[in-house]
């Protein structure tokens, strides 16, 4: 497969509409464990985002400088909790893209691997720890055990993201260790965590770009 | 949810536009980023810079405590958000004067991380020496044996205090960052929560109570309490959040304290000095003086009732810190 | 109406006794009256004594003006109710150091009789000069041909700074009168409000308004307003205050003004800074020149939702007096 | 007829009784044009007045000394615009009780213009000014128009009651001219204003009192 800097910001893109459309849905999920702005953060930090692709990235072709102005916007945006550990994420993955206008199916495994790393590394989260780090760690175990074995990325990406999937629900069963909500004990419970949710939302969205764009 | 706003999205950039136009003499915007505040007064050479910040929505915490006796300078965060690196940066840069730069935020998980990479982007980019000084003081945000996880909540009033004048007075960067560690390790905040407080972006309360009920030990942003109840008479209320602190943090007779009762947002000044009154009772049935109260909304999360109740124990350094005269925008000490 | 007090009846009491203490060496109860509060500190002989008060409720207005540079002793009636003429008598006893004592408070029925009885009775018992200055700085409850009907509302604080400070440079009985009757007629305030309050011992809200409505001109007790309406966008609402104050004092490019914007007690820091950066917009668009601002409540009405915009024409003497330090529980100056 | 002392103490009870009753009452009338607290402060004048009652004037006999007392007491606890109001109702009504432990008509015919027209002088309010003064102003000119004619007290309060009813009424139609109220213009039409409705019952309670008293 071929992924290009012009699919890239697609992706990017794509992500910006879909915070937009679960910006009250992931505010809703933080009020109940912290504070009830988890939304409107990812919001603020893909609208500044959006900005970027639609300004001083529109001519740009090396995936790697848009990976950083990508993190780098996000942070400086938002600030946050999620500021510094999506920006690492993105930050980190620029360094597989970089000076890359055309990317392989390796180099996306690469990139997601850094780019997840760079979160648990970032946030000192376990799995368990009812974070973000339960989608992306287990979304990271199957993403490199199934590249392994059969070299597609697609289809090793798209079991990645059924595993984000289970992942991010296992939040609801765990009690909350790191960030806001982590006094709350029992009563952290039955509530799914936000910022896991935004973590599949975009490894949802970039398996429904791959899709998209390998289709085309 | 009522507010006096133009558009949600831009009420932290307005908020600073009109308190850097109110204060000129006191304060002023660094050019880059539109969060970054520092003193407007000439500081000395060789003074040690006091650096604070964090989420907005608390004022006057933080920038409201920028002045002669306080910090040098402020970076402001989204509504209960952590400020990136980038205005803290541009905050240190400016504030060292040579002796280095003293980093005061509350422990959360955002403001570690983005305080954290803003130190060594400093240290790397222009060897400024940072200190690093964490609030914990909220009893009831973790237990006892965890204190080091512990949040930082309206005691953060007290470290910055003790730091500001330490730095006023000429102490070290080293010595400014243990007399604030030892404020905080000196300090014990409990809280509780009647009505809950909405983003302006959202519109929706931070969290449900029912019209008798209230909730002991809640966050700073409306995170969720330890304890849900019926609304209980104010002294009741002081007496069990007094004894919380004490459980906590065993005061003898004769020693002497520093007290704020804290308003969340909006709860009168009235409810505040009936509280004060049971917490003045009860401490001096305990042989404990207090040397200095301070009775006011001086941390808030937006429009959230309740309030909280701050002890500090002085020693003879500390006790000279608190007196230490203080000129801010928000808060006034002579 | 979920509030952090004991009893509905004892509130004014409670939270005067929890003031004192928590300010001892700033303020004392006299021993007659549980509503007397006079400055803790020794005050010259030959001073003027500066008296203010009214009903409770308004906090910081009007007992947390006690203190250097700003009043001597306040007379604290129940909530939104005028203080009898007993403590007022008591505080006047207290303060007059045999240079006279002014009286200062805002223009309603109720203190307009309690006080005027105080004055008399002052005269009779004591022989102690009263001087009397009606603060009437709000634009909305009379026309400006009926001008000396008018109320007092936040305008009272800057009444009260003239003449504390005036008293404090020696003035004369004459002199401070004279004085706080050029602040007032100088000063002119518009209040908005969004949201009622309710008195603790009733429960009810004062007022009715809509979701999205919020109401021009309303009193600083719940008394209806000049105009109901939707609520604006915060920069629409201060450009209708803003514009109201000017309609009835112009005020020409060049001159120098001092601002108040006050909040009505739930109204938050931000908004009050969002609404200034506004007023400082119209302001300096006319070359009117802001030399000093006050941000921050006041003058409350107990939890009400909502701000008004002060504004004080100054000419040298009242900029000097204006500038004057205070050192007051509630409110400090350097 | 005869009204004495013990009568007397028995008319102040009975109005203490009535106030606690109209508290809300009073509150909601002033909610509307005012700060909503005439019930509240007229409760906490009469519960003092109260207390007065069953403590140092539980012995008193001198009808002057009782309203000196009533009036002080109202005074000190109340302040608010109708402490003055009230208070300088009983203090100008206690100068023609003076001495005396037991009242003919013409005594309480004296008292009751004494107290209204203190009353009209410390508030300086005119008819019309939508105040107690519509209630009390009328009652105070039938009270001496009938006395004048039939010397009979019972008979010319009872006219006299009536009277302040009517003027209570008016104060619906009336727009505010004094106190709280007076910026409200057209709006404040329609209320009936509650320091004319706290006058009435005070009257209303005289009258019941002087009829329990009468038939016993
Ligand atoms: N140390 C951490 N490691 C990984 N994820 C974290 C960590 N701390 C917090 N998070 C994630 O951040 C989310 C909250 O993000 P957000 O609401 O935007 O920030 P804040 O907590 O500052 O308001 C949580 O749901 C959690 O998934
Ligand atoms: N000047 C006046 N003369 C006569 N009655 C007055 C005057 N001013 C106010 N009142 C009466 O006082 C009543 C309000 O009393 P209250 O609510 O107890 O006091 P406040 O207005 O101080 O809150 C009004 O309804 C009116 O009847
Ligand atoms: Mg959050
Ligand atoms: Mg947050
Ligand atoms: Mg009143
Ligand atoms: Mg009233």
């Amino acid at each position: 497969m071929k992924f290009s800097a012009v699919d890239l910001k697609i992706f990017l893109k794509n992500v910006v509409e879909v915070m937009e459309d679960n910006k009250e849905y992931l505010s809703e999920l933080d009020r109940k464990l912290g504070d009830g702005d988890h939304g409107v953060t990812m919001s603020i930090g893909w609208q500044a985002i959006d900005e970027k692709l639609n300004e001083e990235l529109v001519a740009e072709e090396d995936c790697g400088k848009i990976c950083i102005t990508t993190g780098r916007t996000f942070l400086s945006a938002v600030g946050s909790s999620v500021g510094p550990l999506y920006a690492t994420g993105f930050l980190r993955g620029a360094k597989v893209f970089q000076n890359k206008t055309e990317l392989t199916g390796e180099d996306l495994k690469d990139f997601w691997v850094a780019f997840i790393e760079g979160i648990k590394e970032r946030g000192g989260a376990e799995v368990g720890d009812k974070t973000m780090i339960d989608t992306l760690y287990p979304a990271l175990e199957s993403l490199k055990s199934n590249f392994e074995k059969e070299q597609d990325f697609v289809n090793a990406f798209t079991e990645s993201v059924a595993a984000a999937h289970k992942g991010m629900e296992s939040t609801k069963d765990l009690l909350s260790k790191r960030g806001r909500s982590s006094r709350l004990g029992e009563r952290s419970l039955g509530n799914q965590d936000p910022g896991a949710t935004s973590a599949y939302l975009i490894l949802e969205t970039f398996l429904t770009t791959i899709n998209s764009v390998q289709t085309v | 949810m009522k507010k006096l706003i133009n558009n949600p999205t831009h009420v932290v950039d307005e908020m600073i536009e009109g308190y850097v136009k109110a204060f000129p003499k006191h304060v002023k915007l660094l050019p880059e980023n539109k969060r970054s505040i520092v003193t407007a007064k000439e500081t000395r050479p060789e003074k040690v810079g006091v650096l604070i910040g964090g989420g907005s929505g608390h004022e006057p915490a933080f920038m409201g405590y920028v002045g002669d006796g306080m910090a040098d300078g402020v970076a402001v965060g989204n509504i209960f958000a952590s400020p990136p690196p980038d205005p803290i940066l541009e905050v240190t840069k400016e504030i060292d004067k040579g002796a280095g730069v003293v980093y005061i935020y509350g422990n959360y998980a955002g403001d570690v991380m983005n305080f954290g990479m803003a130190a060594e982007l400093a240290d790397l980019e222009y060897g400024t020496n940072i200190g690093t000084v964490l609030v914990t003081d909220d009893v009831a945000s973790a237990p006892k044996e965890e204190k080091e996880k512990r949040r930082g909540i309206a005691g953060e009033f007290f470290v910055t205090k003790a730091a500001g004048a330490a730095a006023d007075k000429g102490y070290s960067l080293d010595d400014v960052v243990s007399v604030a560690k030892k404020a905080n390790e000196y300090t014990r905040t409990m809280g509780v929560g009647l009505t809950p407080c909405s983003l302006p972006q959202t519109g929706k309360p931070s969290f449900e109570l029912e019209a008798n009920e209230m909730e002991i030990g809640l966050g700073h942003h409306g995170e969720p309490g330890i304890e849900k109840g019926e609304l209980q008479p104010a002294d009741r209320v002081a007496d069990r959040l007094v004894q919380e602190i004490l459980n906590d943090m065993p005061i003898g007779s004769g020693e002497k304290v520093a007290v704020l009762v804290n308003g969340l947002g909006s709860t009168t000044q009235m409810e505040l000095y009936i509280m004060f009154r049971r917490v003045e009772q009860i401490l001096s049935e305990k042989g404990i003086e207090i040397h200095r109260s301070y009775v006011g909304s001086y941390s808030t999360s937006l429009e959230m009732g309740g309030c909280s109740v701050t002890i500090t124990k002085l020693d003879d350094e500390l006790m000279e810190l608190v007196d230490y005269p203080a000129d801010c925008p928000m808060y006034v000490q002579r």
